[in-house]
């Protein structure tokens, strides 16, 4: 064996320890950080992955780190391992959805797509359960917070990043992702009680793109 | 136009109604079976979008394609028919009911020579809510793609037994806006509880005076008199209640119904009480 | 592949994949007990040794259990080293909480808010943490001095400025306000105009929290 591939191997291997003792799932860059310097992290990855493809046990990518997890078709076995989730409300389970494809979007946007109030609770449920975070401030009147979905969102569901979002690219190509209602559009809106909210006119709709995650204007926009 | 505020009061009478039947009559719809095993199920959907939803799906065309005065139709009967069975429904299903009724009368209208500048067309207005019936859509197929994803620890999952770790102690802090508006909330209410003052201690009209006040009264009483008639009325801040008042002069009138002095009578539950000075006994008894 | 081939694969999977999640090592009885029967699992593990022989991750067995183990000649690497994150504890949570909102706020204000007295500790957990800051003292009787946030507040809530820490509207949008608030609940703005104030002076900061400690010993843990 060369010198060259048996280097290679031993990375390999080591990643392979690495991951497999790990508690969360690993970076690329937490495991440069414990491997030799110059070894090459994403060559290994990409072959074990490969290695492990047809696997019990195989590799993969959720939220841009790397975890061993069981095949998911071998799921019918695992039955002593299995914890029987918590059951989340079909308005919770909309909400969520809602979240994750749209944000950052407020309060007051997944109401208006769902076409009902939100009833009190839903978003507690689904902040205690880590599957969602307060992301911001949309830069529009009376700045309302926005929501965004977490880290732990993508490890539940297997993803490994927010691109992934099953049907996140046809829902945007035709248009069912705009956040912006037409200017006359007057179905009644949920809620009643609510103080009508102003329709979001175009040139506002590039800042709303733009609603910035708290982190992200901590350097810039400081007022 | 107020559609929103314009229909409901309808809503509570019968014209609401014969719009209803009218319709019904005048254009059955076929897929009544179909909206009874909607109605049983009523709980399960959010509000009236979700059902909008539910019964355009039944048109099996593209939601952009849906006729929206059939949908209009097929919801106007769902609500009548949930009224007969007695659901409640939120308002929010009667404001649907009301708004989409308008918008299929304008779409049945022949087209008025000049439009008024400030109601968007019904065409526009059809195809915007056949658009939000598409976003809606989009969003509930998410949910199955989301869910059906192999779950961790359902479908897929992670070591279990992790080697042990060497933890280090860190100056990063598990705690989230979240928890910090959660925290000051939580004590916010507390101090707000905690404050909480049932206005002043509640004066009482004592039953003496009331007794008194019957007694200087009653000379006056050979009619029958409506209680709150009798009783005083509050005078100025700070003193006792007008609902003191009539309880203390009504307890008082009872003394002196027991001692046989008054007559007291009600004609039935939650009636007015009159009271009145006995009779003199004209014949003995 | 034969269908005897894909069989013995099979097994071979759904052992990796059982042994991967299992808690605690696993007798071969165990295994069959989770496969279908007539499954050979002893020849199973055989191929699974051999296959993981030269791996990162071994096949042990110890006291006739079964039992994936990170290779021991990479046992230096295994020293995951975890940063665990701090917890706040639920009386400093609160009290920085009212800080955050109540700033500049005095010793008294916050126990008053709060309805309790401040235990010792809790403050100094907060100022160790460098969460918060003495920022003056109250031109009032006693010249109290009186707390904010730091810089590194802003930073562990990711909020650019104190501007945008949620506001009221925020929290019943968010499900935290109950009905029963009343419609006049307001929420200081915080960094807004306040009571004058004098800043603390270097040299007298010792002075201060010298002060405080007697002043805080004195009347003990009250909380």
């Amino acid at each position: 064996m060369t010198p060259d591939l048996s280097a290679k191997l031993d990375i390999e291997r080591a990643i392979e320890a690495l991951l497999f003792a790990a508690a969360a799932p690993l970076s690329a860059a937490d495991l440069a950080r414990r491997l030799p310097e110059g070894a090459d992290v994403g060559k290994a990855l990409a072959a074990l992955k490969a290695r492990y493809a047809d696997r019990g046990v195989t590799l993969e990518v959720v939220a841009d780190k790397w975890q061993f997890r069981t095949a998911p078709d071998l799921s019918h076995l695992m039955v002593e391992e299995r914890e029987e989730p918590r059951r989340l409300s079909k308005a919770a389970l909309e909400t969520l959805a809602i979240i994750a494809y749209h944000q950052p979007v407020t309060r007051a946007e997944i109401e208006t797509i769902r076409g009902v109030g939100l009833s009190r609770g839903t978003l507690d449920v689904l902040h205690e359960m880590n599957l969602i975070r307060l992301r911001g401030r949309r830069r529009s009147p009376g700045r309302p917070v926005t929501y965004g979905t977490t880290e732990h969102f993508l490890e539940v569901f297997s993803l490994p990043s927010l691109h992934d979002l099953p049907g996140a690219a046809d829902m945007r190509a035709a248009g069912l992702l705009d956040l912006n209602v037409p200017a006359d559009f007057v179905i009644p809106e949920p809620g009643g009680a609510r103080e009508a909210e102003d329709p979001i006119g175009l040139e506002e709709m590039e800042q709303v793109e733009f609603a910035q995650d708290f982190f992200e204007s901590a350097d810039g926009d400081r007022d | 136009m107020n559609t929103r505020g314009g229909a409901l009061p309808g809503l509570e009478n019968e014209v609401f109604q014969h719009r209803l039947d009218f319709t019904a009559d005048a254009a059955p719809v076929p897929e009544i079976e179909a909206d009874d095993a909607l109605l049983l199920d009523l709980d399960g959907y959010e509000g009236p979008l979700h059902v909008l939803l539910e019964l355009a799906r039944q048109q099996k065309v593209d939601l952009l394609k849906i006729s929206i005065t059939r949908l209009a139709e097929q919801y106007l009967v769902f609500i009548q028919q949930a009224r007969r069975l007695r659901f409640s429904l939120a308002a929010d299903y009667l404001v649907m009911a009301s708004w989409l009724a308008y918008l299929k009368s304008r779409l049945l209208l022949p087209v008025p020579e000049r439009k008024k500048s400030d109601e968007p067309e019904p065409e526009e207005l059809a195809a915007a809510l056949a658009f939000r019936l598409k976003k809606l859509e989009a969003i509930r197929k998410s949910v199955e793609a989301i869910t059906s994803r192999p779950q961790l620890k359902r479908d897929v999952f992670a070591r279990g037994d992790p080697q042990a770790t060497v933890i280090l102690p860190s100056s990063r802090l598990d705690v989230s806006l979240f928890d910090l508006m959660g925290a000051y909330v939580t004590q916010r209410q507390r101090e707000i509880a905690r404050h909480y003052d049932p206005t002043m201690r509640v004066e009482a009209f004592p039953l003496e005076d009331a007794r008194d006040h019957l007694r200087d009264v009653l000379p006056q009483l050979s009619d029958w008199t409506p209680l709150d008639e009798i009783a005083p009325q509050p005078v100025g801040e700070g003193g006792p209640r007008r609902a003191s008042y009539v309880a203390s002069t009504l307890s008082a009138g009872l003394e002196l119904t027991k001692e046989g002095l008054m007559q007291v009578q009600q004609l039935g539950t939650f009636d007015t009480l009159y009271l009145r000075r006995r009779p003199p006994l004209m014949e003995g008894r």
